[in-house]
């Protein structure tokens, strides 16, 4: 068969995986977090039913073509951002479109759907869809820096932006994880990472009880069921693009799994015991300790 | 009546052209809603339907003292999660109203507002006396007496108020009724729209909206 | 209190006057006395705080009761000052000059008892009914039964019943 | 050739016959005044016309049988040819202007002027002390005849103070004469300069009061209070007559004394000048009645001359030619002022906006201003020029120094009031009356001065080798301008377009990409214009005259072209900002930054010329002493133009009011100016140390700190144009921080950044034009949801924010991947760092800028607005075209440049193989990652096209608003103050802190001029005292103090 071929279906097979362990981890977590509350909690496949539910609505609504396309923009953001990484590492299969572009094209990639969302969101005409997307935005900014920061040190400390080198780099046991060799640049990614993941402490972009839950405020049906496809390919990606740089990679789909999950209750930890932050906060908050680590992480690795 | 920012306007355009707005026509979309036929394949059908019972997405809008009857659901001790129950800020992603007590015709507006902007097929469960026959306020000058008049009802709950249990029944029967396909709450209020829109002209008397508030 | 009073009727015409606790009077003044008389207690005084501003039907009477009730807080008493006026095209001064929410009493007055509080800010607004063209509901020629028989879509076959009977019916059969 | 004798006997005769004439043959004595003034004219102009054919020699003329000092002794030499042409000119065409007010005063007025025209020739041709003096005072009595005949009181008050001070000097004057005499035994000036006066005991005295006397008539710093007195309170004809005419005889004498006097004395006069300069510049900044103003500016003019002369030592052979193409544009421009002001009759500059009854006053008025600040094409650019170069070249930095602010200062009052009289209201009550005869003088000085800066710039050796054909278009279009927009802009389009197709491949490679910024960005934007309606008067010349600099500085082979065509480009850009309609201040700090910036380089070039014989631009290779300093005057200097940081503040005021199709000139194209100087700068001077550190490493902090400032604050902007002219800022930032970077990645990212940046600039720029032009506001938060009247422009800056931002697949993107493989060669991670944290910024002016604008609630006064025009769009999508196919092949773009640069950079850090770019440390592939996204994007559209092709379209108030509806789309639109948090969280960052210290220093300024004008308190007594502390402080230092 034609390699690009088999290139588009293995891809498509990771993109299968990739939005089925989404699904499922967005009905597990909130039912683990049930079951401590001595809750029954959600099914595991909610999920599922809810997509298919939001795909059956029978009217819909549109304001106009970027409304309409906004949450083309915002999968395709996820699904690109997936393709572009290797998923798992050593295997042919797994490496997607990677050979296609580096760190950089995946750490820039992402806005794609951010940008494109907004304006769709911004084209209802909704004032608090406009209010989420300001929130969004300001929070992205400052929790970027110290991200960046940290993608920075590490990739001084290997040498290189090759995200399969970095992984490749890091092979050898957990000792030789970035988490490990690079503490200081993996604690400021993974503060970052908290804001990246729009949980608590950082959801009040969403705000359900303010801006009812900002952005997508006036999105239904369908066009919903496509963010929803996005929520659960999307945070899958970033995961593993964290599981990549600080933990060594996976080299085979349970490890990815076992690692994906576990960076993912980090942010769960974190959430579930602190309160929200309003913006003006969290910007400060980023700009103050997590910054001063990823410069320090910088500091570190370039001169020690 | 004091809604000037509905009334008919002349502005000027940037280039000291007069322009005539017409608000109600300029910015509200006048088409009205439209029967939604079911899909044609019945097993499609039946599947849609069985992931709407299990997805109910209910709007978090609380009209009347029934509505402090909702909040316990969310609690551990009763957990209306567990059944695919939530609460949903925006009438856009909402699939149930629950009406929870009295309306006062003021409230009734808004109920219209919200129900007509949710997203078919849109269910209503009728929490309480009130909105069955009035209940205690059926002799008042501003509450409603039937919620069947204006909006297509799925499920009543009778009390006054009912506990939070007889809510969760309620919501058992609504699935029963969507499983069984006959939640067709929002084809029925198409069907019968100029009958609907009659009663609820009555007795909103100002009214400032579009016929069908998309 | 009972000095102020004194001190008061020297100067105002008070037309009736109940002691109804220590720290509460009522006293009633004429309508076109009224405002200067509140003005009095609020900047001599120091009854600084509108409690609330009501209005009671008397039909029979063809009167309406205004009821501005007054509190000093340093004093820790409340005055309450009843104005009789007509029922027919009833109109009476506005104090919203005195405290700015007064503006929000008298809009609720003049909807729901018909009570024209001229120059009052805003007073020909809705309050909190919406459009509503009939006779202003809170006056007692006003049937809100046969309203909302008329206009609410009764359900057929409801009952009503007395509660005092209905539940001694209930609770005690046998007696 | 007539006898020079015949100059002072005609006009001597006339006097006299003119005195017979009752009051009835004043006409008579009119006319024939102007007869004899017209035949001096002709005499002298005759001996000029004859000693710069070279065909004749110098004559020395007796009178009378006597020996001087009893006969007058006068001589003809190529020098006196020129000035007493000067000052017969003047005469004439002066007495032309006054004629009508002389006619009014009697014929003794002719007298007077006929005797000030007759003494001021001697004074330039005697070479004998005492008739010097003799005919000096016949001047002064003349002109203080001239002052007082006006006969007001302002006017007779300052002839007596004229008076006063007069007889003070000359009896100094006399008194030196007769100790010379006493001690050389002559009275000749020649004979003078035969004996070494040095060694002559006891001269000196005599030689300082000479040369004092001189001075004091001047108008040194501080004594010279009178001398301003008479500016502001005589006629302004006068004025005129004093600035130019007897201002020019004064000089000459200067020079021809000059040399008796010892070095150090020279020096110190030198000293005095200078100080005459800048402190009289300084006082200028306060004035506000025009001819105080333009007295405080001759007289500064007079002390530069002053400086020049008595430096003349170290400049060398090159002193006559400087001192006189700043004395002809000081002589043509203040007459042609000091008329002007004659003709509106105000004593305000704020009201000489009544300028615009008369266009041809307006733009005379224009010539005048730019040539007494000494830009191009004009002579005392090129003396200005000459002298800089001289003194720096001569290592006199502190005289280099002071020339420089003093014509800073002067700059900024000229430029203040030119900017006041193009574009304040219109004052109702004035209407001034315009003659003819007041009118034609005016013209005829401006048109001579254009000429003779061509005649200046012929003469300099460099000068021969400017290019004029660029300016001469550009002026050309000053000719047609009666003609309509449409056939002005085809013609002007197609001169670029031939002009680039002809020499496109005479530049190198670099220049050849700048070429077509300029060239070709320019024709884009041109095709703008034809969206105008009318004539659009004023704006073709200027914004040719832009791009004829632009061309002129890729085009530059020695640095005295290169900073014409800087100048020149200044001079366009200026006129094209001040176009707008609330631009007056912005116009006004653009035009002092870049004087200010051109000044630095002007200075750089000048240092770095030490020690060369030949100024091509090739010496910035070999420059050995003051390396560093050279760089930093330089890049600083550049930087004016980049806008960066702390050098910033011009640029958003002046591109925001810029009209639609200017912003993107002004923005996309002229801010490249900067980048290709630090390229060219970069280039040959390589990497400079300040001590140990770097200069480019503090480079590249000015760069990132600039993208940080400038993204921030487009933040925070409400004025769609200010939001895009302060992300401009921003960009540029990037630029100079990737030059900074001295590698090829760097270079490569810069120059391939500064392609892509001037394609959306321009881009977004026109479609926010067109979005003003139909809106008529640029205030973000009363437009919005315009994307469903204009999807056009939508697009234009969908895409364009798109790119700005750097999101993947789009060009923007390979901007961004260059810069990071450039930061990690390179390791300067920290810079690194904010450029990306500015980076991600932009995202926020860029929703920001496509939200409030396109998206949100359509405001009911946009419910009928139409697309932008036609012709604004059309270069949009041109743009469009080429960014997408770009980010569809990004190597067509990168690997050309790429090649270009190995020449400098050799080591290549970048591979291609097909799209496919690597570097040690990353790849990237531009086609595959277009097709994949395109490949996504398509199939989960199709997917949601399937499910939800029935979604039905529905209005802008049909949201959910908590079960209410929206009360009116302005209450509805979110958009003011959008980043409010981020405003509350950082802020402080962008607080007005460089602003404010600009402003301070402005305050400062105007204070010390405050402090200094207050010397002059209009009493002559305080004058007299003046004079004699002057004197007495002079005498202390040259006789004490050495």
């Amino acid at each position: 068969m034609d390699p690009i071929l088999v290139k588009i279906l293995y891809a498509l097979l990771t993109l299968f995986i990739v939005l089925n362990y989404g699904l499922l981890i967005q009905g597990i977590v909130p039912k683990i977090g049930a079951r401590v509350g001595r809750r029954h909690g959600i099914p595991f496949y909610q999920a599922y039913l809810d997509i298919i539910k939001n795909y059956s609505k029978r009217t819909r609504v549109t304001h106009g073509i970027m409304f309409y396309i906004g949450p083309v923009f915002r999968l395709t953001g996820g699904i690109g951002l997936l393709m572009f990484m290797p998923v798992i590492f050593g295997s042919n299969m797994f490496q997607n479109f990677s050979f296609t572009g580096d760190l950089l094209l995946v750490l820039y990639f992402q806005f794609f759907g951010v940008l494109g969302m907004a304006l769709g969101a911004a084209e209802s005409g909704h004032p608090h869809s406009a209010i989420g997307v300001s929130r969004g935005l300001s929070q992205t900014t400052a929790f970027e820096f110290p991200l960046t920061l940290g993608v920075l040190s590490l990739a001084v400390q290997y040498q290189t932006l090759n995200i399969s080198d970095i992984v490749a780099a890091q092979q050898g046991g957990f000792m030789h994880w970035s988490i490990m060799t690079n503490p200081l640049a993996a604690a400021a990614m993974l503060i970052a990472f908290l804001g990246a993941m729009g949980r608590a402490p950082f959801d009040v972009v969403l705000a359900p009880q303010e801006i009812p839950i900002g952005p997508p405020t006036e999105y239904q049906s369908g066009l919903l069921g496509v963010l929803q496809l996005n929520r659960a390919i999307f945070p899958i990606a970033k995961l593993i693009l964290f599981m990549n740089l600080l933990f060594g990679g996976a080299t085979s789909w349970p490890e990815l799994f076992l690692k994906t999950f576990l960076i993912y209750m980090w942010s769960v930890f974190v959430g579930v015991v602190f309160p929200r932050f309003r913006v003006d906060h969290s910007v400060r908050w980023f700009l103050g300790v997590p910054l001063l680590i990823g410069i320090l992480a910088i500091i570190v690795t370039k001169f020690f | 009546m004091g809604k000037e920012e509905l009334e008919k306007r002349i502005v000027l355009s940037p280039d000291g052209e007069p322009i005539e707005i017409d608000p109600i026509n300029d910015y509200f979309c006048q088409d009205l809603p439209e029967v939604e036929k079911k899909s044609s394949i019945a097993i499609l059908e039946k599947f849609q339907n069985w992931a709407r019972s299990r997805s109910l997405w209910v709007l978090g809008f609380g009209t009347g003292c029934g509505a402090i009857e909702m909040r316990p659901l969310m609690t551990p001790k009763f957990d209306a999660y567990r059944y695919g129950i939530q609460w949903r800020p925006t009438p856009r992603q909402s699939d149930v109203f629950v009406i929870s007590g009295y309306l006062s015709v003021k409230t009734l507006k808004r109920v219209i507002r919200s129900y007509e902007q949710m997203q078919g097929p849109k269910y209503v469960i009728a929490l309480g006396s009130c909105t069955i026959n009035g209940g205690m306020y059926w002799d008042s000058y501003n509450t409603i007496n039937r919620l069947d008049h204006y909006i297509p009802v799925d499920v009543y709950i009778a009390g006054c108020m009912p506990r939070p249990e007889a809510l969760l029944a309620g919501f058992e029967q609504l699935k029963k009724i969507i499983r069984e396909g006959r939640g067709e709450g929002a084809n029925l209020y198409a069907e019968n729209f100029e009958w609907y829109k009659a009663n609820q002209k009555k007795i909103i008397k100002d009214w400032d909206m579009p016929d069908y508030n998309w | 209190m009972k000095e102020l009073i004194d001190r008061l009727k020297t100067s105002y015409t008070v037309e009736d006057y109940i002691q109804q606790r220590s720290d509460l009077a009522h006293i009633t003044v004429s309508k076109e006395t009224a405002v200067d008389f509140i003005s009095h207690l609020q900047r001599v005084e120091g009854y600084k705080h509108l409690v609330i501003l009501t209005a009671v039907d008397w039909i029979e009477d063809g009167k309406f009761q205004l009821t501005y009730l007054l509190n000093n807080p340093e004093m820790k008493n409340d005055i309450n000052v009843k104005v009789f006026i007509e029922r027919e095209n009833a109109t009476m001064e506005s104090i919203h000059h005195l405290w700015e929410q007064a503006r929000t009493y008298q809009r609720e007055l003049k909807e729901m008892f018909g009570i024209d509080f001229p120059g009052s800010p805003g007073v020909d607004k809705p309050f909190i009914l919406e459009g509503w063209h009939d006779l202003p509901p809170y006056r007692r020629d006003f049937d809100t039964k046969k309203y909302s028989e008329e206009t609410y879509f009764p359900r057929p076959g409801r009952e009503k019943n007395d509660p005092a009977t209905y539940m001694k019916q209930k609770l005690y059969p046998n007696e | 050739m007539v006898n020079p004798i015949y100059i002072v006997a005609v006009l001597l005769g006339v006097a006299f016959t003119s005195g017979f004439f009752s009051k009835k043959g004043k006409n008579i004595a009119g006319y024939l005044s102007m007869l004899a003034l017209g035949f001096v004219s002709f005499v002298s102009l005759q001996w000029l016309h004859g000693f710069l054919s070279e065909q004749q020699a110098a004559a020395q003329i007796f009178t009378t049988a006597f020996k001087p000092p009893f006969s007058i002794n006068l001589l003809m030499g190529k020098e006196e040819a020129v000035f007493t042409s000067l000052i017969n000119i003047m005469g004439l065409i002066g007495g032309l202007y006054l004629f009508r007010k002389l006619k009014e005063t009697g014929s003794n007025a002719f007298i007077a002027l006929l005797l000030l025209i007759m003494g001021l020739n001697v004074i330039v041709m005697t070479r004998d002390l005492f008739n010097l003096f003799v005919f000096m005072e016949i001047s002064s009595i003349a002109i203080a005849g001239l002052i007082i005949l006006s006969q007001n009181v302002k006017s007779i008050s300052s002839g007596f103070k004229y008076m006063l001070a007069g007889g003070l000097i000359s009896g100094m004057l006399l008194l030196g004469t007769v100790f010379l005499y006493y001690f050389t035994g002559t009275l000749n000036i020649d004979g003078m300069l035969q004996q070494n006066l040095n060694l002559v005991k006891g001269s000196s005295v005599a030689v300082f009061l000479v040369i004092t006397a001189i001075v004091l008539e001047l108008k040194p710093f501080p004594a010279n209070g009178w001398g301003v007195d008479v500016y502001e309170g005589a006629d302004a004809g006068i004025s005129a007559l004093i600035s130019s005419a007897y201002a020019t005889a004064s000089v000459y004498v200067f020079m021809k004394l000059i040399p008796v006097a010892s070095e150090q004395f020279q020096f110190l006069i030198a000293a005095i000048g200078i100080i005459t300069f800048v402190a009289s510049n300084l006082m200028g900044l306060r004035q506000s009645n025009p001819n105080r103003l333009l007295g405080y500016s001759s007289i500064s003019q007079i002390g530069l001359l002053m400086a020049i002369i008595g430096l003349s030592s170290v400049i060398g052979e090159s002193t006559n030619f400087i001192v006189i193409s700043i004395l002809v544009s000081h002589y043509f421009a203040k007459a042609g002022l000091f008329w002007i002001s004659g003709i509106i009759k105000t004593n305000s500059i704020r009201d000489w906006s009544v300028l615009r009854h008369s266009k041809i006053l307006l733009v005379s008025f224009g010539i005048f201003i730019f040539a007494l600040v000494g830009l191009p094409p004009f002579p005392s650019f090129f003396g200005k020029w000459e002298l800089i170069m001289n003194l720096s070249g001569s290592h006199n930095f502190i005289w280099v120094t002071a020339i420089l602010v003093g014509s800073f200062l002067e700059a900024a009052y000229m430029f203040r009031w030119l900017g006041y009289a193009i574009k304040l209201e219109l004052p109702s009550e004035i209407k001034p009356v315009i003659k003819l005869n007041k009118i034609i003088p005016v013209i005829l000085f401006a048109a001579s001065v254009i000429t003779a800066g061509y005649f200046t710039g012929m003469n300099h050796e460099y000068g021969k080798l400017i290019n004029y054909i660029p300016l001469a278009f550009a002026l050309a279009f000053v000719l047609i301008e009666f003609l309509p927009v449409f056939i002005k802009n085809t013609l002007a389009i197609a001169g670029l377009a031939l002009y680039f197709y002809l020499n496109y491949q005479s530049y190198t490679d670099i220049s050849r990409i700048f070429a077509a910024i300029f060239l070709l960005g320019g024709i884009l934007t041109l095709l703008a214009g034809y969206a105008y309606k009318g004539k659009r008067l004023g704006f073709f010349p200027f914004a040719l005259m832009m791009f004829a600099g632009l061309i002129g500085l890729i085009e530059a082979k020695s640095t005295l072209e290169f900073f014409y065509a800087w100048e020149l480009m200044t001079i366009g850009s200026y006129f094209l900002i001040i176009r707008g309609k609330k631009s007056i201040t912005h116009a006004l700090s653009y035009m002092l930054f870049s004087i200010g910036g051109a000044y630095l380089i002007m200075a750089g070039l000048g240092i770095a010329s030490i020690g060369k014989a030949d100024l091509t631009l090739s010496i910035l290779h070999q420059v050995t002493e003051y390396a560093p300093l050279v760089f930093i005057l330089l890049a600083v200097g550049f930087m004016t133009k980049t806008a960066s940081i702390g050098l910033h503040i011009w640029l958003p005021g002046a591109h925001a009011e810029a009209e639609a199709d200017v912003s993107p000139m002004v923005s996309a194209i002229l801010l490249k100016a900067g980048v290709f100087g630090l390229l060219i700068l970069l280039m040959a001077m390589g990497e400079q140390f300040i001590g140990k550190v770097s200069i480019p490493y503090l480079l590249s902090w000015v760069g990132a700190l600039t993208a940080l400032m400038g993204n921030m604050m487009a933040a925070f902007q409400e004025d769609a144009k200010k939001l895009l002219a302060y992300s401009s800022i921003g960009a540029l930032g990037y630029a100079v921080f990737g030059l900074s970077l001295m590698s090829h990645l760097g270079w490569l990212t810069a120059i391939s950044f500064s392609i892509t940046h001037f394609m959306l600039k321009a881009l977004l720029f026109l479609a926010i034009g067109g979005v003003v032009w139909r809106l008529k506001t640029k205030d973000m938060y009363k437009m919005g949801g315009l994307i469903k009247r204009m999807p056009f422009s939508f697009f234009s800056v969908l895409i364009g924010i798109i790119v700005l931002a750097g999101v993947p697949p789009l060009t923007g993107f390979s901007g961004k991947w260059l810069f990071y493989q450039a930061v990690m060669e390179k390791q300067w991670f920290l810079q690194g760092a904010v450029l990306f944290f500015s980076g991600i910024i932009a995202f926020l002016y860029c929703f920001r800028l496509i939200h409030a604008i396109f998206l949100g609630q359509l405001k009911d006064e946009h419910r009928n607005v139409k697309e932008a025009p036609f012709w604004i769009l059309v270069p949009q999508y041109i743009l469009l075209a080429v960014l997408l196919g770009f980010s569809f092949l990004p190597g067509s773009m990168l690997k050309p440049i790429g090649n270009m640069l190995l020449p400098f950079l050799p080591d290549g850090a970048i591979h291609w193989n097909g799209q496919l770019a690597t570097t040690v440390y990353g790849y990237w592939n531009g086609k595959t990652v277009m097709i994949i996204i395109v490949g996504i994007f398509s199939v989960v559209f199709g997917w949601l096209w399937f499910m939800n092709r029935k979604a039905r379209k529905i209005k802008q108030f049909n949201i959910v608003y908590a079960a209410e509806r929206p009360f009116r789309p302005e209450t509805t639109h979110f958009a003011y103050n959008f980043f409010a948090p981020y405003k509350k969280a950082i802020g402080f960052l962008v607080a007005p802190g460089i602003t404010n210290f600009w402003n301070r220093i402005d305050e400062g300024a105007h204070a010390v001029s405050d402090k200094f004008t207050k010397l002059y308190n209009g009493n002559g007594q305080t004058y007299l005292i003046h004079i004699v502390a002057f004197i007495v402080v002079i005498y202390l230092i040259s006789f004490g103090g050495f």
